[in-house]
């Protein structure tokens, strides 16, 4: 969509250039940028976030600071800043006996498969770059593509805890696909759309027209994607692929300096995008919680964004509330008990359906 | 200090004693040299008796030797002591060694295992627990072994001592009955260079593999040098 | 069905690893994450304790007990104290014994708080051993406010104690506690009952109660698996025999007794009774009595051993100590709890997931220094 | 199956409660927070009056330092020292509790000790120094001491003590000049006689 506009604009502004084909390119160009910028700013903001949130839940004051010079600025707002310079300027470390060419693959795949689902991500009512009619399934597929990601770097790091992360993660990942789908199969039985757009137009009307209220299987529903959805990336209390005290860093153990900050920032990213997804699906939207308060197209973005924010904020406080499982418990909870009741969820619906007409 | 080099010095000191001196101021190690210099000094002035002239091998140094620990004490647990003694001399006879039981009982080194697998199975002693294993190297080149033993149903307590030469330092394991002596005993050995016999997995357990000497014994010397590395005496700045 | 067995592999968890707690190497046989064998090496922090004693002077082995088991230095210098006072026969008066009680007690919830946060942080949860380690700082301030150290104190003596308590310290140790009693349910509430924390150590690293003997495990280990001992009841040394307290012991609440949770829900009970031991000890302290009283003008112990043992918070320490009659130990010995509490690893810790054996060993609750010491 | 259910019933609520203390926490944050900013605010070092008649012992552990002038190098810190970090040499003076301007001797301390001494080296290596504080207690002129409590007026608190360089972490307390001066006098000695 965004793309459309930006040709458009581009066709009008400059409609004595017959250059078609480069308006093309630049139109699509530039929201990838965009995106790229969003999702750096976006890192920078959640790791604020991370840090705070969790020091307050731990009594602590997080990064703090009185002044620019050595300190992290007013409330510590330069932190991540400072992090990720340090990241950056850090010394790129490859294991002499690591797999070069896929160890260096493995945290641009990462990226990639993050940074791909937010062509598909609705931001406001007009500010989607591509509005594909398989928008959710697109974003389902895509992010995917993490598991080969964490695989390689695993594999190739050539460390055993590397290899341990890399190989729970490809089970964590694979498995806790299906109840997620499963979930999100409720939802597209409702509105019998794949489209993005078209899920979020379905809940208009407040809150009380979002999915999450629209049968009693919905919240059941909604519970399920989100705890698949921290299954999926890799978050407190199923980070087992990275978990700290046991696997030293898992998958990442031999990535240092700017490598290691793209499967940082590419974990944070693919939060988004879940917390995106479960706004989209249940929680409508861009839309306003209230039927005729601030319900327009430029308050759209916030609303999105306010959203997600809390969802994202939920994904923290959840890290700092529990222990993490183990991982046959992990296998059980999503073969056991999201799976089963997953389906009969999609089995309830289906009766709703049906029954309501 | 290793049993070759002790042989060593105790050859170098037969020589000289007899009048080749030469042979003792030939000696390449510096250590030994020292050592069988300052032994043959202490001889002279009848501090210590002249070593053997025969190489003996191990197996030939009779327990007699052992010469007993003299300390006595006043000690709480007299009556568990006491206990342990008459019963432990209706059931081996010949096996304890000294006279007085205040503190402790001194027990021989060859059955030592029967009768540690007895004190944990007797009903009316029943030690479970080994407190604590520990070594030490008495004078008169003697090492001990010595066992507190409690029993955590009776709560009593008593504390073995088995002496053993220092050429022939093998005891019986006691691992396979109190689980918690194989580290212990890994530790003496360790430490103070014990040969516990029939130790599933006799390693040192603190010091690196490859260190030598025992450090607790009393007469240790400091490496010189460390994997090539000379080790430092005195640090920089100080001296 | 019969089980699939992979090819072994071996895996070295440590000397730098963050669930080592301190330096330690455990080699393990792992298939797949099931690990069949764990192989403990350690050495890596020795410090050539008992050789080092051999050394100095009697008074100059406090300094190197405390640095023994870091975390709880107080408890370290209590076994040595008393060893040393059943060596040469010394009585101290009332007072000292009331201190020494009410720092070794506040030593064991300092400790024991470490622990369990610690366990917390094993298994993934951050939150616990921070609001742990806050509560420790507390605890760390009286100490600092008594013998103007945090860590390593040397404030026991032989015969009495460095300083006396400082004006003020009874009030601010009450004080202390009022505000401590809700923080162990706050603590309780977010670890103890957690699902997935009882899920991850409730039946896992059984110890049954033969194995604990066998092994000389003794403390809140020993207890969890379900025997009831403790030598402040048991073998009463100091005054003791004077508190009213109770002793907790593993019942199997969350799965078999003496599983990981047992372990690491028994110290929880016992911060509870060490602050019931506090509290008494607080109200009933004499005010007079000067803790320099029966300080020997030269330690010099008669020639004889001792071997003496007192409850830390890890278990059962004994200090062998032979004495020649010169000023200098002839040896010196320390029996410490964790280096036996390790030692049953490798039994209980085969055939679990590589998360569980760190969690069983978080759960033994190890300090490193004491084990190589 | 009812299992499954009470498994999945108390998981969901042992969680929620979780969360709901952390969340006390996270909106209580103003009042719970403990952290101090360290270099701009400090610890309070707690207020310690000992309130017994040692009060000269301070019970405070910072670094060591030695009053000069009331040293009259008895060596008993030296020996009280279990890790050997503290280095003494002297000399004998020449007259009894005389001061020896030349090297800025003081011949009596503040407790009116006359000194047999000039010490000519007063090491103290505080890498190594571990804070035991037992080189404090045997000294009869209460010259040595570590920084900060009672003696606070006299030596400002210094709790972060670092140096670029191990070996200047080698204090010299010893008057500078004094070995030199020393032997020169004693060499001025021996040749007059």
């Amino acid at each position: 969509m965004t793309v459309d506009y930006i040709f458009e604009g581009l066709n009008q502004m400059f409609s004595g250039f017959t250059g078609n084909e480069i308006f093309l390119i630049i139109a699509i160009l530039l929201p990838c940028v965009g995106c790229f910028i969003f999702i750096a700013l976006y890192g920078l903001v959640a790791i604020y976030a991370e840090l705070k949130v969790s020091s307050f839940i731990h009594d602590k004051t997080g990064p703090m600071g009185q002044g620019v010079g050595l300190h992290a600025g007013k409330w510590g707002l330069l932190q991540p800043v400072a992090d990720a310079i340090k990241l950056i300027l850090k010394e790129d470390i490859i294991p002499s006996s690591a797999d070069r060419p896929l160890y260096i693959l493995a945290p641009f795949i990462i990226f990639i498969g993050a940074f791909v689902s937010f062509v598909a991500i609705p931001f406001g009512e007009k500010v989607i770059v591509a509005d594909m009619n398989i928008g959710i399934f697109y974003i389902l597929g895509i992010g995917s593509l993490a598991v080969i990601a964490i695989i390689l770097a695993g594999w190739s790091s050539n460390n055993k805890w590397a290899l341990y992360g890399g190989m729970r993660s490809a089970a964590q990942i694979v498995s806790y696909e299906i109840p997620a789908g499963i979930s999100l199969v409720v939802v597209i039985m409702l509105t019998s759309s794949l489209s993005m757009q078209e899920i979020i137009g379905y809940q208009s009307g407040g809150m009380f027209g979002w999915i999450l209220f629209d049968n009693p299987f919905m919240p059941i529903a909604f519970v399920i994607y989100f705890i698949s959805a921290l299954a999926e990336t890799n978050r407190t209390p199923f980070d087992l692929p990275e978990s700290e005290s046991e696997l030293v860093a898992g998958f990442v153990t031999e990535y240092s300096g700017m490598r290691y900050a793209f499967f940082f920032l590419s974990e944070y990213a693919n939060m988004f995008v879940v917390s995106a997804v479960a706004v989209t699906a249940f929680l409508g939207g861009w839309q306003s919680p209230f039927p005729n308060f601030l319900n327009t197209s430029g308050w759209s973005v916030f609303w999105m964004m306010s959203k997600i924010s809390l969802l994202i904020f939920v994904m923290i406080w959840i890290r700092f509330t529990v222990p993490r499982l183990r991982v046959d418990q992990l296998m059980h909870l999503c073969w056991k008990v999201f799976i089963p009741i997953g389906l009969f969820n999609v089995f309830g619906v289906a009766i709703w359906i049906i029954v309501r007409g | 200090m290793t049993e070759n080099q002790q042989k060593l010095i105790d050859e170098l000191v037969n020589k000289g004693l007899d009048g080749d001196m030469d042979a003792v101021n030939a000696h390449q190690d510096r250590m030994v040299r020292a050592k069988a210099k300052s032994m043959i000094m202490k001889i002279q002035k009848g501090i210590l008796k002249r070593p053997p002239l025969k190489k003996i091998s191990p197996e030939e140094v009779p327990n007699g030797d052992i010469v007993q620990n003299q300390e006595k004490k006043e000690n709480k647990q007299e009556s568990t002591s006491a206990k342990v003694v008459r019963k432990l001399l209706e059931k081996f006879p010949n096996e304890i060694e000294n006279e007085e039981f205040d503190s402790h009982i001194q027990l021989k080194p060859d059955k030592w295992f029967e009768i540690a697998t007895w004190l944990k199975s007797e009903p009316e002693l029943f030690f479970d627990s080994l407190q604590c294993q520990m070594g030490i190297d008495v004078q008169d080149d003697i090492l001990e072994s010595r066992y507190n033993l409690h029993s955590m149903k009776h709560n009593h307590y008593v504390e073995l001592r088995i002496a053993v030469s220092r050429s022939n330092a093998k005891i019986p394991s006691v691992e396979k009955i109190w689980r918690v002596a194989d580290w212990f005993e890994r530790e003496t050995y360790d430490m103070l260079g014990i040969e516990y016999i029939g130790h599933s997995d006799l390693r040192r357990i603190l010091l690196p593999d490859d260190w030598e000497g025992w450090p607790l014994r009393k007469d240790y010397q400091e490496q010189e040098t460390y994997h090539g590395i000379i080790v430092p005496k005195m640090k920089e700045g100080w001296e | 069905m019969g089980v699939v067995h992979g090819e072994e592999m071996v895996l070295n968890i440590g000397p730098q690893h963050p669930a080592t707690h301190g330096v330690l190497r455990l080699q393990v046989r792992t298939d797949g994450e099931v690990v069949s064998k764990i192989t403990p090496y350690m050495g890596y922090l020795h410090r050539c304790f008992e050789k080092h004693c051999e050394n100095v002077t009697y008074e100059q082995v406090i300094p190197f007990t405390d640095r023994c088991d870091y975390l709880a230095s107080m408890s370290m210098n209590f076994g040595y104290v008393v060893a040393m006072e059943r060596l040469m026969d010394i009585k101290v008066n009332e007072r000292v014994e009331y201190i020494r009680i009410i720092m070794a007690e506040l030593q064991r919830i300092a400790s024991h708080l470490l622990c369990t946060g610690v366990f917390g942080l094993d298994l993934g949860a951050f939150t616990p051993f921070l609001w742990a380690l806050r509560d420790r700082e507390r605890i760390l301030d009286l100490f600092e406010l008594t013998c103007g150290a945090r860590l390593l104190y040397n404030y026991m003596w032989v015969g009495g104690l460095s300083h006396d308590l400082p004006v003020g310290f009874v009030e601010s140790t009450f004080k202390f506690l009022d505000y401590f009693e809700p923080k162990i349910d706050e603590l309780e509430n977010i670890l103890a009952h957690n699902k997935i924390l009882v899920e991850r150590s409730a039946d896992i690293g059984v110890m049954p109660k033969d194995i604990a003997i066998s092994y000389g495990v003794t403390g809140p280990n020993l207890r969890a698996s379900g025997v009831k001992w403790d030598l402040r009841k048991d073998d009463p040394y100091s005054i003791y025999d004077r508190f009213e307290f109770d002793v907790p012991i593993g019942q199997g609440l969350k799965g078999t007794v003496g599983d990981c949770w047992d372990r690491f829900y028994v110290r929880i009970l016992e911060i509870r009774e060490s602050v019931k031991i506090v509290r008494q000890a607080l109200a009933s302290i004499p005010k007079d009595g000067d803790v320099h009283q029966s300080l020997p003008k030269k330690i010099r112990p008669p020639k004889g051993s001792v071997y003496a043992r007192t409850e830390t918070p890890r278990g059962d320490l004994g200090y062998y100590i032979e004495s020649d009659g010169s000023p200098i130990p002839y040896r010196l010995k320390m029996r410490s709890p964790a280096f036996t509490a390790l030692s049953v690893l490798d039994e209980i810790g085969g055939g679990w997931l590589l998360s569980d054996v760190l969690a069983i060993l978080g759960s033994l609750d190890i300090v490193l220094g004491e084990i190589d010491r | 199956m009812v299992k499954y259910f009470t498994d999945i019933f108390t998981a969901t609520t042992t969680i929620l409660g979780g969360m709901v203390l952390t969340f006390k926490h996270l909106i209580r944050a103003k009042q719970d927070i403990v952290t101090l900013q360290y270099p701009e605010e400090r610890w309070p070092r707690p207020e310690r009056d000992i309130g017994f008649e040692y009060s000269s012992y301070n019970s405070i552990r910072s670094r060591l330092h030695v009053d000069m002038d009331d040293c009259i190098g008895c060596l008993k810190c030296e020996r009280a020292c279990p890790v050997d970090c503290i280095k003494i040499e002297t000399e004998k003076a020449p007259n009894r509790g005389e001061d020896i301007k030349d090297i800025k001797h003081v011949g009596i301390t503040s407790n009116g000790t006359k000194k047999a001494m000039v010490v000519t080296r007063f090491d103290i290596d505080m890498s190594e120094c571990c804070y035991c504080n037992l080189c404090t207690y045997p000294c009869p002129e209460e010259c040595i001491f570590m920084t900060g409590g009672p003696n606070e007026s006299k030596h400002s608190i210094d709790y972060e003590f670092s140096e670029p360089d191990r070996t200047d972490l080698i204090y010299h307390f010893a008057k500078p000049g004094s070995k030199n001066g020393m032997t020169k006098m004693l060499n001025q000695k021996g040749k007059e006689e």
